[in-house]
């Protein structure tokens, strides 16, 4: 059992400080995000330049050939420093092992997009709809996805459809790669709750996909499926604790500098209680996060027990986004922009994107069940 | 005993729920969140047609004689409908405190217009530290000869943007408990400026109300001077449980929408209400929808009655209402699922009024600190 | 809408008042207590004699032939001046409307107990397996009850059987009185984890229950046995209000009283918050209660809805007695009998005994699937 | 970065495990809380003999110059079989409030006999107010010539029947912050009373002990004289970590039982575990127990490598686990239903011992507020 930084993990992680300290500014941070995708592309050329994108990857596909220990270092450092997030996470994390331009993924020179939940096939996956025809050398592919994070610039698209109806379930789904610029396809922002629209809907109709782009086996969609997931929430799940942290320092620091009266809200035995809590509960959470990762760093496949640190991380976003509003008083029910709300109502904002945490990547009900089932081994509740 | 609703009582839910069924759609509620003023004029003419507006207050004044108990009826329909509308601050606020403050000559100047729908009033109490109490008043109201001097800013002022007039609690006296003085203060007299605040929910506007040496004549103190904040306490404890009235409205319709849903959305081949993560949640926001609508109705009825434990009531409905509506609005989002975080959907519609009743009178944690005192603890 | 009493209410409550006030000593609340069923028969017979006992029953059946609101009154009145249970509260309550000799029962002759769960049928009750064969014209009972109050001293057991072994769940039960002086029944007292013995498993071997002692139809024994829980959820509900309350007040003045460095722990901001919460649930409880009453009054059936309360009060009294330990800091840790453990070790007990609230009269589960299936009208979930 | 046991840990882990299975089911723990001994006394010559009583002390002292990492293993597994034991209060209190204490006169007198299994001793701190910190200690030690006067009462220290000797936390100045001195005390010394207090966990043994004119001699200073808190705090740290790791082995069997029994209990048809009630509640259990043997273990190794955020991450443990012990034994009552409710079913030894561990060495809100204040909140 060791939690410090072995020498060389700790110069690589000065070497990530220093270019970040030197890279990275409040201007970047607050203008590197949402919908400017040419500076969010910029941004990763910079870093992929100076050699933190991919860094696990071999050099020959683009990468640095570093250690997984590496990667997380590097999304440790780029997470605590509040830098953007890389614009092409969807392609590197998810479409990446599958590809073959590795460089131009890593310098997002294309980005990627993920179609797999449908309107009617949230939880259920198996139950999509999307229908893959088998046409010559083609797939002609028709129906709806939704739930799309960047479909609107992305050139490709990581697909899940059905090719044979009569099958149900798991059986009959095909792993398709789609070129995002063929005829049929339209992709329409959704708006959230927030005002904001960071996801899509893609509607595709009769969109002809060439055989060669096919993934895995006709239908054998739903296990290289798995394997995308598995990723996600495996690669993913080491930035979760760190934007949690971050989270709670921002609670903290309000905490402490909502003063009424004279007093600070970090001084009510309330809050400091509440507070505490949140506090060790993101604790047990990077903590939770480090015992998986040794098993990875030690060979072992990510498991169904990264559920934890996913249902974990939802219910804590959401109580630290609550502690903030309750903090605030009054002050809470400010919208964003208006010029009395508190940060420019970035918690109020920020309270309602947290409530999409216990629905977006797997539902907490679904967490739950694969917890109950795959760890605890108790009979399925479907 | 009776915890029951009279025949009229019964009537005037009918009556609100249809009309605001046909009237006040969640379209139409869309509609007015983009509107510069918030709310339907014809529909608030309506509701005074209707006598809605004269429900609580004494036929002296043109009102109907009925009672808290009969507007929380109306309120919870309101409440279920997200109604953009001034009619709370208006009747429930600011007539409230003006028929519970038992200034005779200020009720007969001010309640009339109040009945007949033709002006909308409000009360401007909180300041810079958000708080909900006597103690949070900092802006004096000096004496200038026989009228009152006001200089200062108040916050979170419901639907001072439409107010006729306002309530306005002054400091006149250096007195932890009280020493303020309410001031009838027109909004559109010299030196008032209202600043419109940005709602996060946009069905219920609120403005920072400024007083640059803003001139009030003498008559225009409610109830006696100094005396202020116990004035004030009456009529919030009115207001709190029209709000805990709303805010079961809205948990109500939450509740329903969510059963509606999981009876209908189909995953892994049964509808999601048949399994128990689902279905003892709903459980659950039925068991505090419930709670909300008991404590809301037994405080009105404590008020309308006078009894000894009126303000123990109240505060205790205000605090339940104001964690049942979030709870019941976050768990109805979760039951919907994707779709209930869409703008579309409606259902974060009532997760932000809930998130605005919670805040707004005093929170719940403010409120179980006053049952406390109240309960001698 | 009214929630005073009436005058001839008010009068009615005084005189209760005045005679528990005559009548009811420390002495008593001490004593008539678990196992000394004779006190407590005396207790239930003075009960009786002041015409405090059958409130509503018909004059004719040894009641008073009073209205069900009186019954209420005498309810609270009893629980608020912490008098001792009636001790034949299963034949007053459940087997009441089905016995002859009402009289007797009112003033505990004759006391009763109530066979209906199993070990291997909990909240399934339907799943029952305790067999009655038919033969002549007596019934012959074998199998195994548990969880059963009082059965150590009853006369009577009100007893659900399987007749027909054909038949699985509901269909196939039937109900008998069976007399427990009977050959063949054996009582054994099952310990609690608090130590004390409430409750009892009952073995039946071979037990012959003539015909006559037939609830109902052969095969028609559930719906007798539920009208029998309908009135007991309905009637001892209007019990558990006031006994959360009580035990409420007694949480209040363990807060006042705990003095630690000159300062009550009623003094602490997180302590009056919970205690607040608290109040403000167990009103809401009381408020839920009325409503349910009211329709009662108003002649309605009470319905599913009385399940509300049942959840209610278990879960609240569990956290009574959770927060009342919370206080108590490592005092909380001694057992019942240590002399420095806070009065008595009564809360420690408490704390333990409540743990079943939420198991005993329904699971909160089952308790749930009622309101969600019942009340909601959604789909069943078993 | 490594967060995972060594082969040592694992075989330590095992050979833990596999002697308590055999040794110590909860039949025979049933037998011990009926002993007026609350232990056996073989059992604990058993463990010295395997060196788990010289686990974390230095070789030196005979020990065998391992880590609290490792203590924690074998005290995880104790947790789990609920072992009734003087183990934890001799070892992992007032052995490793010697051990570091650096006060390396006493190491050498008091650990040689505590790692050969000889001796067991405590730490007599709480007084009548059932503080944990230095501020509830009242009891003074006064100056006689060069020895020390005790006079007073001690409360819920654990063990004392069985104790050789134990740390006496006495007050020599009026500091708030410390002030205290800690004296190592005889049990068998003239004025020393040992009255054992009934325990709710009977698997637990605690005392009130009296000191009536104990005089104690000069060189039994333990540390600094005055400086005594910061000296127990540090022994108070490691305690607490182990009672953390405890309760982890503890809420691990509950949730255990808890999982088998839902297999096989068959409701309506089908095994409960099949129904979300019951199977989300186990996935709760889960993620609360998990937590909490990572926070146990990660403080375990930051105490062992002297990391400044130590003493945080010793206080998170034992709020989390207080916690998580207490839901998990109640969730698994629950899930057993009415069997789990009876004397003959073990849950409610699990129960027990949770609602013990949690009061014991400051409950989860005296360590949230002592998080808050190291986290300069």
């Amino acid at each position: 059992m060791d939690f410090s930084l072995s020498p060389e993990e700790t110069r690589f992680r000065d070497e990530v400080r220093d270019w970040l300290r030197d890279n990275l500014d409040d201007r970047i941070r607050e203008h590197v995000t949402g919908d400017d995708i040419e500076q969010r592309r910029a941004w990763q050329r910079r870093v992929h330049e100076a050699g933190f994108a991919g860094v696990s990857w071999p050099r020959e596909l683009g990468g640095q050939g570093g250690t997984l220990m590496q990667e997380v270092i590097v999304n440790q450092e780029m997470a605590a420093a509040r830098a953007p997030d890389l614009v092409n996470i969807i392609g590197l994390y998810m479409a990446g092992p599958t590809i073959l331009a590795h460089g131009t993924l890593l310098r997002a020179d294309e980005i990627w997009c993920q179609g797999f939940s449908e309107p009617n096939s949230g939880s259920d996956l198996a139950s999509l709809r999307t229908r893959a025809a088998i046409d010559g050398d083609d797939f002609v592919v028709s129906g709806q996805k939704v739930w799309t994070s960047f479909a609107h610039v992305a050139r490709w698209c990581i697909l899940l459809t059905r090719t044979d109806a009569s099958e149900t379930a798991h059986a009959g789904l095909t792993y398709l790669i789609v070129d995002m610029h063929s005829p049929g396809i339209e992709v329409r922002p959704l708006r959230q709750i927030t005002g904001d629209a960071e996801f899509n809907e893609m509607y595709f109709t009769d969109v002809r996909v060439p055989r060669a782009n096919l993934l895995g086996e006709v239908g054998g969609g739903w296990r290289v499926a798995m394997t995308t997931l598995m990723h996600e929430r495996a690669t993913l799940g080491v930035g979760l604790q760190v934007r949690a942290r971050i989270a709670l320092d921002a609670l903290r620091a309000l905490a402490r500098e909502t003063v009424v009266d004279g007093v600070p809200r970090s001084a009510d035995p309330l809050v400091r209680q509440q507070i505490a809590q949140l506090s060790i509960e993101v604790e047990a959470m990077r903590l939770n996060g480090l015992r998986g990762l040794t098993k990875v760093l030690h060979g072992e496949q990510p498991g169904p027990e990264g559920s934890v640190n996913k249902l974990m991380w939802s219910e804590l976003n959401q109580r630290i986004a609550e502690t903030a509003l309750d903090l605030l008083g009054p002050y809470a029910t400010l919208a964003e922009g208006d010029e009395r709300a508190p940060l420019g109502g970035r918690w109020a904002h920020g309270y309602l994107r947290s409530r999409a945490n216990s629905i977006e990547g797997g539902t907490s009900e679904v967490l739950r069940n694969i917890l109950a089932e795959r760890v605890l081994g108790l009979p399925r509740s479907r | 005993m009776n915890f029951g609703f009279s025949d009229e009582q019964e009537l005037l839910r009918r009556q609100a729920r249809d009309l605001l069924d046909r009237e006040c759609p969640t379209a139409r509620v869309r509609q007015l969140m983009e509107d510069e003023l918030g709310h339907d004029p014809r529909m608030y003419a309506r509701i005074a047609e209707l006598g809605w507006t004269a429900i609580p207050f004494a036929e002296a004044h043109g009102g109907l004689g009925l009672g808290l108990v009969d507007l929380t009826v109306v309120l919870e329909e309101m409440g279920r409908h997200l109604l953009p509308s001034p009619f709370q601050s208006t009747v429930g606020l600011a007539g409230m405190t003006v028929a519970a403050s038992g200034d005779a000559a200020q009720a007969a100047r001010l309640l009339p217009s109040i009945v007949n729908g033709s002006a909308h009033a409000t009360v401007a109490l909180v300041e810079e530290t958000g708080r909900w109490d006597a103690g949070g008043v900092r802006m004096a109201a000096r004496r200038s000869g026989d009228a009152w001097l006001l200089q200062g800013e108040k916050l979170f002022v419901p639907y001072a943007q439409v107010a006729t007039w306002m309530i306005v609690a002054a400091r006149t006296a250096d007195d932890p408990a009280d020493g303020l003085t309410l001031l009838v203060v027109d909004t559109t007299a010299p030196g008032v400026a209202v600043r419109p605040l940005r709602s996060m929910d946009a069905t219920r506007r609120m403005a920072a109300v400024g007083f640059d040496g803003v001139e009030v004549p003498g008559d225009a103190v409610l109830g006696e001077p100094g005396r202020g904040w116990a004035t004030l306490r009456r009529g919030l404890d009115r207001a709190m449980v029209c709000l805990a009235g709303e805010l079961t409205g809205t948990a109500q319709r939450v509740l329903e929408m969510s059963v509606d849903y999981a009876k209908v959305r189909q995953q892994f081949g049964r509808p999601i209400g048949a399994y128990q993560a689902v279905s003892h949640r709903c459980a659950d926001m039925l068991v505090m929808t419930e709670s909300a609508r008991s404590l809301a109705y037994h405080a009105a009825w404590a008020l309308d009655n006078d009894v000894p434990e009126a303000s123990l009531a109240a505060a205790m409905a205000k605090a339940y209402a104001s964690d049942a509506a979030r709870t019941v609005a976050s768990h109805g989002l979760q039951v919907h699922g994707g779709i209930g975080f869409t703008w579309e959907h409606d259902i974060h519609l009532y997760l932000k009024r809930a998130k605005w009743g919670e805040a707004t009178l005093g929170d719940a944690s403010h409120h179980r600190e006053r049952v406390a005192q109240l309960l001698e603890l």
